[in-house]
């Protein structure tokens, strides 16, 4: 609030040619002023010049006009290489959709390019250029926004928003208590499977830029609205700023199994990983429980700790003795290899099961993949952790 | 004889003036607005009466716990009671929640108070 | 006809614009100018700059795109392969990758340039390359029509690849790889089997019955095309050859196991007490004895063995 | 005359276990008619497929008698000695194996069995019932316990006066002579087998044509300098008895592999490896093992145990044996020892619960049977804490 | 008054953990886990408990650690038995001090199953504990010290204080004393061996152990004056 004021004042000081000197004893007497003299002290600014624009706004409505323009045309030269490409390709252009522009455009410039952002591309400029926020204030450069000079207006009033339905809602527990009711606890707001929307989609919300503490407040003050028994009041007010989790067992589909030549279901689970062992797990479904690990039964590991992993998966699932197992696995040692196959055979077993011991597979454990591997030997240390014997000399 | 002044000058018996003491602030003149956690630390001791009732119990049978089994529980019960309210304390103190009407502050909830109400300069 | 009028009207109105510009541009210019007041400064006093002549910016032409109708004949514009070239296609594409604000667009964009392109070939010009090229063709042979034919008589199939992508070089080192695949029965080799296949190594599909070879080892694809050819000759030739030291070969040496040259065969007749032709089921014992040493020992192989022994000793079966 | 005295001693086992079934009956408890794992028939003579899976219970004299001087694995026997009894199961290739010891025409060659199988898959104790069967139908038992002692852990090593450059291990082969003096007690009582040949051990000391067979062995355990020899000899006396029909022979070997195996663990006096075709109790085995004898069979077992660990490279015979060993025994049925189906395993789990030596819980059956993937030795060794 | 009771459930909110992810952000040291991963529910029965009592609702949503290599589901694993092999193991050689513990199992089965045979009516026989777990559960339980005894230095002299301690340091104690008495013995007997008959012992309330807790008890009883000096 007060820099703006401040730079109201400076602008001031230009128009009138005044020396830079007064500059100094005048902005401190202004940050002594108290906040409703300070008030006055702009308004009759703006008063005076509600004649002429002033230049910051007349800078802003070149700027706005220029940008009008330079869109425009480049909306003209879109069409008009959209009718070329249409007839470079041999089509109509009447009929030319984007969805053809894209594939002619990928065909004439074939790119390898990983980043598919980087491939050279055609499209309206709308998509191309991006969005700029609209003016805050009117021709007389009065702001429309009463938070306008907090420099993020949306943002506190998020927070404003967020405030006010704390005190409404406590105002309307008060009243509640007093008529001794009591908060419906069959409509309480259940937020699990949500998430605060992060910072990055907060600031796309807002067309604000703000910083990680403005973030930690907004999520402050929105938990501290969500514990409020009567929180499921504004539970559209919440829900905007709440986005779905991923159900942890949705993320990854279990493949479709296929069918071997006996007509039996099977699904290979590749590239099954822990520590530095490296396998894949093929699980075929009406099975005696057959373990084949390389070529040969679970005696392949000798430790027993290992032979339990391998068979944990099939033992939570109860599936023991319905499906035949074949892994091949190499690199790394035999608790890793073990842990591989483990890994590997809960994986493909999502496919014969159905969602609800999967997910209790999940929360056991099995379904996650053990990435911790052995840390490194640090320099000027014993290992990863452990420093040398401390010697006075 | 000659009589030199410097001989006759430590008989007289004229007081030394002594300077006034300077004065040092080595600390500012004001309380501080925060109070140390020392004086919180409370006393360990508890289930004094349950322990010796235990142990009178102890040496009557020999140290044999079976016989005992009422005294220990109760003994035990105490001690993990104790154990809880304290960490249901401890817990409550370093967040510095304040309770309305509480007599006893801790020193995080002493200074969450002091915070609130800041002095002027 | 009518098009391109309104076209070349397009064109003076797009002139006639630019004209305009310029000329306010100029006269803002000389109004700025009018206003500022030089002073005059001989001695070169330091604070006082003395403002230089602006360059003269010479007159560009507007890009030949502007200038396209939208009915050309693009084959005309650009007949064959080029590098890309902004002023010449009249497209407003963009390529590359900025964090904030809009992709580079064509023009000095040397991404664009790096890529091929295959401007020169679109659709309706591949089209009428083909027609035009339909007269010099010879039609397709009557009898070959049909894939077993076609293997039947060119059994040797060479595969080479071509490679299209964004680097600076258009020449792909992979591209020099040559690989041919023949099926083995199609090449005759009788009693050289044996020792064709223990040439070739692991370059023999067992199940497909088809040899591999990759030649990549000479810089140019034709170097590798008569290599690879070069190998086959080689290869088949040396196996057709029998040394002179092969009928000198002793037992450890051999390569299979003969059940009639070795003490198997012995021990049985001695057990009989009689030769071998008059032993009833000896034959099946031998086949199973060399089976089980031919192919290795397996669970199966050893039952077989078993079951062998069991009859030519009179033993009864396992339950 | 042989053919009635095996009746007569058929008709007194018979007798016998008439009396041991009848015990039960005497006082009944109904819940070892429940236990269908235990076998109703403790004779191994008359075993058939129809008892495969089941236990059987080698009594205590037959134990002392054919196994105090070993012949059963370590682990069985504290196993046993844990369950206070002798319990065997009844397994299929050990039928086998008693089904054609009883088809078998012995007027022809011998006809060598050849038991292989992955480590602890129960080869020794299918052994140990072919042995008591042996013992039963009245077979002179020649038994090695475990030719690996011999070649891996010999006791003692000296060059032999007989043969140049050979080896003699003289206090193993006392301890077998020992051995093949309790398994063959009642045999060797009997005069009938005598010696054909005199044998002149030293100036003194001289063993005649016609003396029974005993004393050549009681000659080796007495003077262990000659333990060697007389194993040799021996075998060559009980092949030429059988030859001659005066016995029946069955040659039981663990481990005989090991006969083959040239990497063994026995030294000359210069530390110099030795062969086991330079060892003198090996050519008394490879002559009994051969096929050129009547009235007799051969069974072995090969076992990687018998082989050094790196050369533990597979389990099947043909490896174990070698060329030479193959040869050696060709043509022989080879008798796959198999880990437990489902009915054995079902039926060893039942038993273990039974002697109460593990804590049955839900599901114990399933992952145990994963874990130890059914291999005898692991499923001991799995069940050892539960 | 509203604004009082938001505060009080704002801090009953963190003591109850609900699934506000912010709430279950913890320390997890060098954890290579984000720290809002939970830890796995391995043991079905745990997650029968979770499931009936409606909780795993609120874990839905949340990602869980791979269960460690010595975790699994059978009702043969045990969480204790998982503790003292841990602290039997000497370098980390886990799968030692595992066949270490099994076997001293296994010779418990064997020593009770003696006994066993050697009982001559069904009562006694049905009096003989048979199962390895039940005894080492009893046997860590009896040897389960109340109190210890710490130096506290008061006016420059150490007082041996009589402490109560808490449940986990006194199973600690009593596994690392099992462990130590089982160490305590001549090079010719085996670790498992004596380790099995310290455990009879200990569930039958006798032995070695049993005595050196009795031990540290008295030692408390004589020092029971001191008690009062504990921290102050």
């Amino acid at each position: 609030m007060l820099k703006t004021v401040f730079n109201v004042i400076k602008t001031k000081h230009i128009q009138t040619n005044q020396g830079l000197q007064c500059l100094g004893p005048f902005t401190t007497q202004a940050c002594k002023f108290s906040n409703t003299s300070q008030l006055c002290h702009s308004e009759k600014q703006t008063h005076e010049e509600k004649q002429n624009i002033s230049k910051a706004m007349k800078a802003y409505l070149d700027r706005a006009r220029e940008h009008d323009e330079f869109m425009n045309e480049q909306n003209q030269e879109y069409q008009l290489g959209k009718r070329h490409l249409a007839n470079m390709m041999g089509e109509s252009p009447e009929t030319f959709t984007q969805h053809d522009v894209d594939n002619a455009i990928e065909y004439l410039f074939p790119s390898g390019l990983f980043e598919k952002k980087a491939r050279p591309m055609m499209k309206p400029p709308e998509e191309v250029f991006p969005q700029r926020k609209a003016a805050e204030f009117d021709e007389t450069g009065r702001p429309h926004h009463f938070l306008f000079y907090t420099g993020k207006a949306s943002f506190y009033q998020v927070l404003h928003d967020t405030v006010q339905h704390i005190v409404d809602l406590n105002r309307f527990e008060d009243a509640m208590i007093r008529k001794g009711m009591r908060p419906d606890k069959d409509q309480k707001i259940n937020l699990s499977g949500y998430q605060w929307i992060d910072k990055d989609s907060l600031e796309a919300k807002l067309v604000e830029t703000i910083g990680d503490k403005d973030y930690e407040s907004f999520v402050q003050a929105f938990e501290r609205l969500c514990s409020l028994p009567y929180s499921y009041k504004v539970k559209d007010f919440i829900m905007e700023y709440r986005k779905p989790l991923m159900s942890q067992t949705k993320a990854h589909d279990a493949p479709k199994p296929q069918y071997d030549e006996n007509g039996r279901a099977f699904v290979t689970t590749y590239e099954c990983l822990r520590k530095s062992a490296r396998g894949d797990v093929t699980i075929r479904s009406p099975g005696t429980g057959k373990i084949s690990i390389n070529g040969e039964d679970i005696t392949y590991f000798d430790l027993l700790q290992c032979r339990e992993q391998v068979i944990f998966p099939l033992l939570f699932t109860n599936m023991i003795n319905k499906v035949d197992i074949e892994a091949n696995v190499e690199g790394g040692g035999s608790s890793g290899q073990a842990g591989a196959i483990r890994w590997g055979i809960a994986w493909g077993l999502r496919s014969f099961l159905d969602q609800e011991t999967i997910e209790k597979m999940r929360l056991a454990g099995l379904l996650t993949r053990d990435y911790r591997t052995r840390e490194r030997k640090k320099p000027g240390q014993q290992g990863a952790r452990r420093k040398f014997t401390w010697k006075k000399r | 004889m000659r009589y030199t002044a410097a001989l006759f000058k430590s008989k007289v018996a004229r007081p030394i003036p002594q300077e006034p003491v300077p004065f040092q602030e080595i600390l500012p003149l004001k309380l501080k607005p925060a109070v140390s956690g020392k004086g919180d630390r409370t006393s360990e001791v508890c289930c004094l009466q349950e322990m010796s009732v235990m142990l009178a119990c102890f040496k009557k049978n020999e140290f044999s716990q079976q016989l005992c089994s009422k005294e220990i529980d109760s003994f035990q019960k105490c001690y993990t009671g104790h154990l809880a309210t304290k960490k249901v304390k401890k817990d409550k103190e370093a967040k510095g929640v304040l309770t309305p009407g509480e007599k006893q502050l801790s020193s995080k909830q002493v200074n969450t108070l002091l915070k609130k109400f800041p002095n002027f300069k | 006809m009518i098009l391109r009028n309104l076209d070349k009207k397009c064109l003076l109105k797009t002139l006639e614009r630019q004209f305009a510009n310029n000329y306010a541009t100029v006269t803002e210019a000389a109004k700025e100018s009018r206003e500022e007041f030089k002073a005059l400064n001989l001695k070169h006093v330091k604070g006082q700059v003395v403002q230089k002549r602006a360059p003269r910016k010479l007159d560009v032409l507007p890009p030949r795109s502007k200038q396209m109708a939208t009915d050309q004949d693009w084959g005309n514009v650009w007949p064959g392969p080029r590098t890309f070239h902004p002023s010449t296609v009249p497209l407003p594409i963009r390529q590359g990758y900025v964090e904030k604000g809009a992709p580079p667009d064509k023009y000095a964009n040397a991404e664009l340039m790096k890529i091929p392109n295959f401007l020169h070939l679109t659709p309706p010009i591949i089209k009428r390359q083909c027609e035009a090229l339909k007269q010099f063709c010879t039609p397709w042979p009557k009898n070959l029509n049909t894939q077993e034919k076609l293997i039947e008589n060119f059994p040797i199939e060479v595969t080479t690849s071509n490679y299209c992508l964004s680097s600076p070089s258009i020449r792909n080192p992979l591209a020099r790889i040559v690989t041919l695949t023949i099926k083995v029965s199609s090449l005759s080799l009788k009693g050289a089997m044996d020792k064709f296949l223990r040439l070739v190594g692991e370059r023999y599909n067992e199940k497909t019955d088809i040899l591999t070879i990759v030649a990549d080892r000479c810089p140019l694809r034709k170097q590798n095309y008569e290599y690879a050819m070069y190998l086959l000759t080689a290869v088949y030739h040396e196996s057709l050859k029998v040394e002179p030291w092969e009928n000198l070969k002793s037992e450890a040496d051999m390569e299979y196991y003969n059940w009639e040259k070795n003490a198997s065969k012995k021990s049985i007749e001695q057990i009989f007490g009689k030769p071998v032709e008059e032993i009833p089921n000896s034959k099946m014992y031998a086949e199973a004895v060399s089976n089980l040493m031919n192919e290795g020992e397996s669970d199966y192989t050893i039952a077989k063995y078993g079951e062998a022994v069991r009859t030519l000793l009179n033993l009864p079966k396992t339950a | 005359m042989l053919k009635t005295a095996l009746v007569f001693v058929s008709k007194r086992k018979l007798s016998f276990s008439k009396v041991k079934y009848l015990s039960p009956t005497a006082n009944p408890q109904p819940q070892e008619k429940i236990q269908s794992f235990r076998s109703v028939e403790h004779d191994p003579l008359k075993h058939t497929y129809n008892h495969v899976g089941q236990f059987y219970n080698i009594s205590k004299e037959d134990r002392n008698h054919l196994f105090n001087y070993g012949g059963l694995p370590k682990t069985y026997l504290t196993q046993a000695k844990t369950f206070n009894e002798t319990c065997v199961m009844i397994r299929q290739p050990t039928i086998d194996v008693i089904e054609c010891l009883k088809n078998i025409d012995y007027a022809k060659p011998a006809v060598r069995f050849v038991i292989y199988g992955k480590k602890g898959s129960g080869k020794s104790l299918s052994m140990a019932h072919i042995l008591h069967y042996a013992n039963r139908s009245n077979f002179l038992v020649v038994h090695v316990p475990w030719v690996g002692n011999w070649m891996r852990r010999c006791q003692e090593v000296s060059n032999s006066d007989t043969k140049e450059g050979f080896i003699n291990l003289n206090v193993d082969a006392a301890a077998w002579l020992l051995h093949f003096k309790t398994q063959n007690s009642h045999l060797l009582e009997k005069e009938d087998l005598k010696i054909a040949q005199d044998y002149v051990w030293s100036k003194r000391e001289k063993t005649e044509k016609g003396s029974p067979l005993l004393d050549i062995v009681n000659h080796g355990i007495n003077r262990i300098k000659f333990a060697s020899d007389c194993v040799v000899i021996i075998a060559d006396e009980i092949k030429k008895l059988s030859n001659s029909g005066v016995c029946k022979t069955l040659v039981a070997i663990d481990g005989f592999n090991a006969f083959f195996y040239p990497n063994t663990r026995v030294f000359t006096e210069k530390k110099e490896k030795v062969h086991p075709h330079k060892v003198v109790i090996t050519e008394a085995f490879l002559n009994l093992t051969k096929n050129d004898w009547k009235n007799s069979a051969v069974i072995v077992t090969v076992d990687e145990i018998a082989v050094a660990e790196e050369d533990q490279i597979s389990h099947m015979p043909r490896y174990l044996l070698g060329k030479e060993g193959f040869e050696h025994l060709d043509p022989f049925v080879p008798i796959p020892m198999e880990n437990y189906n489902q009915k054995e395993f079902k039926s060893v789990m039942d038993y273990y619960r039974d002697r109460r030596w593990i804590t049955p819980y839900p599901g114990q059956d399933e992952e145990v049977s994963a874990l130890s993937a059914n291999n005898p030795y692991n499923l001991i060794k799995v069940c050892a804490p539960l | 008054m509203a604004t009082i009771k938001t505060l009080f459930n704002k801090c009953q909110i963190l003591k109850s953990k609900t699934p506000l992810l912010s709430t279950f952000i913890q320390q997890n040291g060098m954890s290579q886990y984000p720290t809002y991963y939970i830890n796995p529910i391995y043991k079905k029965d745990a997650l029968e408990a979770l499931i009936k009592s409606g909780e795993d609702q609120n874990l839905k949503h949340i990602p869980t650690r791979a269960a460690l290599n010595n975790q699994t589901c059978s009702t043969a694993h045990d969480d204790l038995v998982n503790l003292f092999v841990n602290y039997v193991m000497k370098d980390g050689l886990k799968p030692l001090a595992r066949d270490l513990v099994a076997q001293s199992f296994e010779s418990v089965k064997r020593l009770q199953l003696e006994k066993y045979h050697k009982c001559q009516s069904e009562e006694e026989k049905a009096k003989i504990e048979l199962n390895p777990k039940t005894i080492f559960y009893t046997a860590i339980n009896n040897c389960k010290p109340i109190l210890h005894l710490t130096p506290i230095k008061r006016g420059g002299v150490r007082y041996q204080v009589p402490v109560p301690l808490t449940d986990k340091k006194s199973e600690f104690l009593s596994m690392k004393w099992l462990i130590a008495a089982a160490k305590e013995k001549d090079s010719t007997v085996r670790f498992h061996l004596q380790l099995a008959r310290e455990l009879i012992d200990a569930a039958n309330n006798t032995g070695r152990v049993i005595k050196r807790k009795q031990d540290l008890h008295r030692q408390c009883e004589a020092n029971r004056a001191y008690a009062h000096y504990r921290w102050s």
